[in-house]
């Protein structure tokens, strides 16, 4: 019924325009939109703007390639498989990136407040941190709290206290994240656009309804007939959503519950070639530059290893992958 | 045949094996127990093979009671939710963690001060230009302030146990009152959602707890072959040690028996 | 693993005191815990304050039986079959119910707000109505916001503008719900009590989360072994969760989605009874006072009538009974 | 042999089969439409079935796009769901709504003034003592103040058309600004969320719509067989009729099958 969403990922990034405040789905090293994250990189996307609940690997990449201006969250690192995320370090030091620190509640109710449309909501989390104290407002010293991006709010917290019922103490208020661009990788969705998402949710739903345009790269594309037998176990409708693409794989590195596991090897490596610029450029020559699609990139790696990293049907993760030391 | 819950001797647990041990200790049969990836991971889920079977474990990716067949890598990971309760997502367990479920949490840190002032976000220089730039906060923050007790699970070295931390990514018994900045007790920062804070930070030399009235981290117990001294030679601030009660309790052969053959075979967090 | 929940329907009722504030799982017609509900009015319950996204028929029993003294929601009715609640406007004209009327965007707020733990949540919704009137604020006129129950907020409302972005027009703070307790119906629940909806969740998933003390009725209680294969099907924890009480039918005359129907013909008949006390009164004799339990009164309707409520397996609703006029 | 769709004639259609053609005219396709209980679910369905196929369908209960079987009694029905894009609840549909999702919303109402205000609360007498107490706002208030365009849908009479309503319990085009009361646009109440508002009150007589300028209702078309005379005897204020377009459009032959023998073959709505 609807029109025709299905886009190559090469069409799909060319909706995303240098200077976008960008979201992605998923968490730390897991469904994260790798196979569009690459592309941004061939395409060279310039002064993003990156609001994320927390980063990860995906981030590292953006932003080891320059694409990335300022970073909104409040993590980034490779879990296991790499303690910091050393190009963000790096870059914040040389002054090349701006990095805005809220906690996780602050960066989780910032999408919700965007995803129901008001320009805040309360919290108590994270009272007597230095995440409030008003002399480490990044933006706010870099001159972006000045209006003329309607995107940036003019405060990065606001402090009330509770008139209902006499509560004492300070309430937070943390302003909404209205991002130009959700992408989102997850394991189904429909020919119209209905996402299914198999597993934790993560912050998928408030990330996918905070942005204005939302990119939807999935494992399968399946028929909407066949996704609406279920619909209590979809996430979004399928209004929401703008372009689709499919793209088996297309989280690798990252996991996708159910589909298949982290590729920890293959993170660690590229946090290691990440502790200096030149690494992280001749990582990213190797493994974006010189790849001209991520099927490409997929050949690279090679059938053992992704067969490897297959999850077993009942478990939902790899149970032939090695994982420890 | 020697008993399975007699206590092993030096030379025959590791290090971490005794952190999961005295962690997994901490935790009360029935608690809400919310916990972050790694040493967290091993010390709860070996509560639950022991003295705290009804303890259930959220962990913030969205998993709440998750009973693992493999040990998960991280909070996000596809095994935090087999057998689960519910698996949803943060702002689901989040909402729970403020609404004041949650009875413990489990978490880490790269350095603390006498107050449990705990900072992993920037060490060294200026906020702006730090000599070291860490991960951020993640959940520490949140899950520290609105669960009803806290413990840490750190590495022991002078340098990150400070006079004062270089920033409070995670809020301790005295910090500071924003905007204004000014220094108040925990109580005074969180007013009516005040449900308690740290209670002790285990490291790998002993295990600290925090005087009630002055909110100061002392000395409750050392590591078996480490000394008061080594412990005060590794702290960057005057540390009370009068208290000491004397070793920490050792992991048992069960114990380590679940750690090593049950929770983690894979050597993910236990190494080879 | 967890200590026993399971209760009987009067033992579960036995859990909740005179003068409690009351919420319920549900949408108006659908899914309501009648059971507990006409054991409530057996057990005589006082002083009751209901708080609810909107009511229906089993708020409607409640209020004409006595058990209730304030009621806060946004809608009280039958639906297609009784279009206003009939003694919840009798009783309000004579004084002894008091309405406090918000619109069903800001209770479903207030619920949101009160599982998450804030005193309040911002919205945008109704603006320019007279349920913002100062004038028109029942509870407040009542003498009922000086603080001295702290479940009542001292305000219905809180007038705002946004400092982040500069947008312009009000925003109104709405205050958190509270209720000492919430009773659920649901198709499943765990032994430990891991509750499971099917269909559509409506607004059970905050009722829930903001009561203190939840007691949970279920069409079965199942494993919770099998219960826990699917968690992302699953709504609520096991430990926020106090009673659980099998009684399948037990949201009759209300419908349970996969399980039965509506059963609008008696919502009909309890609603033309409800215009006057005495025809409530003859009503609650005949089919909650003369009947000693929910097991009774389901033989009291019969098997013919109950089996043609009974759901379809694949469109989840009867397509046997005959519903219009 | 008639064509399919070409005009019934008086006679051939009851009332509310004109409603809910007149309504299911105001659905341009694609967009995404958040109904109510009754005569807007006539008009969606009937609207998906000719014109407006990709238009989407929200209910309040949680339902987004579905795809009934047979007709849904409320929006709480099993029915709603099925084959539905997602089933969810209020907090994701309201959600949703708030953010701007929605391009048009179909309400009813018990009585209507001059400004698209509508009353569904209290009838005569004193708010705490009313004449005749109604069920209270429903989402009517939510869905009318954040949806793009509002269609009411009502039975025409002179005390249901007032001057001024007794309560306004959904927004018209001038309103009182809260908690002060000062009567202004419904622009100026809104402020950054205004989105419009009330755009026609389809009625057992007529439609009417509204002056941009003053927002005021004024008349549009009269249905067959009713005069503008009538009209203006069942309103209670002064209706501008100079704007009158003629007559409202009947169904079609091929509109009256779908509504009796697909849409509503039980006469859930329609009637025996």
């Amino acid at each position: 019924m609807a029109k025709n969403k299905r886009k190559s990922i090469k069409e799909a990034v060319q909706l995303i325009n240098d200077g976008d405040m960008i979201t992605f789905s998923g968490f730390t090293i897991w469904r994260r939109p790798m196979a569009i994250v690459y592309e941004m990189v061939r395409q060279r996307k310039k002064n993003l703007h990156l609001i994320e609940v927390n980063s990860g690997t995906h981030g590292e990449i953006l932003i080891g390639a320059g694409c990335v201006k300022v970073l909104e969250t409040c993590w980034i690192g490779h879990e296991l498989y790499g303690k910091v995320g050393a190009n963000a370090a790096r870059k914040l030091k040389s002054g090349e990136l701006i990095v805005e620190d809220y906690s996780h509640v602050h960066m989780i109710m910032r999408f919700a407040a965007g995803a129901m449309g008001v320009p805040y909501l309360p919290t108590r989390a994270s009272l007597g941190t230095d995440i409030l104290n008003p002399e480490y407002d990044a933006l706010g010293k870099h001159g972006l709290r000045d209006g003329s991006n309607p995107r940036i709010p003019r405060r990065k917290f606001e402090f009330l206290t509770d008139p209902f019922f006499g509560e004492q103490g300070d309430i937070i208020h943390v302003p909404a994240a209205r991002p130009n661009v959700c992408i989102a990788h997850v394991q189904q969705v429909g020919e119209e656009g209905t996402v299914r998402v198999y597993g934790q949710r993560y912050s998928d739903a408030e990330a996918i309804k905070a942005a204005d345009k939302v990119i939807v790269v999935a494992e399968e594309i399946v028929p909407e007939e066949v996704i609406r037998q279920d619909p209590t176990a979809n996430l979004i409708p399928h209004y929401l959503v703008d372009a689709i693409v499919e793209q088996p794989w297309g989280a690798h590195p990252t996991g996708c519950f159910g589909y298949y596991e982290v590729d920890g090897k293959f993170i660690r490596d590229f946090y290691s070639k990440t502790k200096t610029q030149e690494g992280f450029d001749a990582w990213a020559e190797e493994w974006i530059l010189k790849v001209n699609s991520f099927d490409e990139y997929l050949y690279k790696i090679g059938f053992r290893r992704l067969d490897l990293l297959r999850a077993n049907s009942s478990y939902k993760y790899s149970t032939r992958v090695k994982r420890g030391a | 045949m020697r008993n399975n819950h007699s206590p092993a001797q030096p030379g025959e647990y590791k290090l971490i094996e005794l952190l999961a041990v005295a962690g997994a200790r901490e935790i009360q049969d029935g608690e809400v127990v919310f916990a972050g990836t790694g040493l967290p991971m091993l010390a709860v889920t070996l509560a639950q093979k022991t003295s705290a079977p009804r303890a259930s474990i959220i962990y913030e990716a969205g998993s709440m009671d998750g009973r693992p067949a493999h040990l998960p890598s991280s909070v996000g990971d596809a095994r935090c939710e087999y057998r689960a309760s519910v698996s949803s997502g943060l702002l689901d367990v989040f909402g729970q963690l403020q609404r004041g479920v949650v009875d413990l949490a489990f978490l880490g840190g790269a350095e603390i001060d006498k107050y449990g002032n705990v900072n992993t976000t920037v060490i060294g220089g200026d906020y702006y230009n730090p000599a070291v730039r860490l991960t951020g906060s993640g959940g520490n923050p949140d899950i520290n302030s609105l669960a009803k007790r806290t413990v840490f699970i750190m590495v022991q070295e002078k340098r990150r146990f400070k006079e004062q931390v270089d920033y409070v990514t995670s809020p301790g018994w005295r910090v500071k009152k924003w905007p204004g900045g000014e220094w108040v007790t925990r109580q005074e920062a969180f007013g009516s959602v005040f449900r308690g804070g740290p209670v002790a930070v285990i490291t790998s030399m002993a295990v600290f707890r925090f005087d009630e009235e002055t909110g100061e981290m002392y000395l409750d117990t050392v590591h078996p072959g480490v000394t008061v001294e080594d412990v005060k030679n590794n702290v960057g601030f005057d540390l009370d040690v009068s208290r000491c009660r004397g070793e920490t309790s050792p992991p048992t052969y069960h114990e380590l028996h679940l750690l090593r053959n049950v929770i983690d075979p894979e050597g993910l967090f236990l190494g080879s």
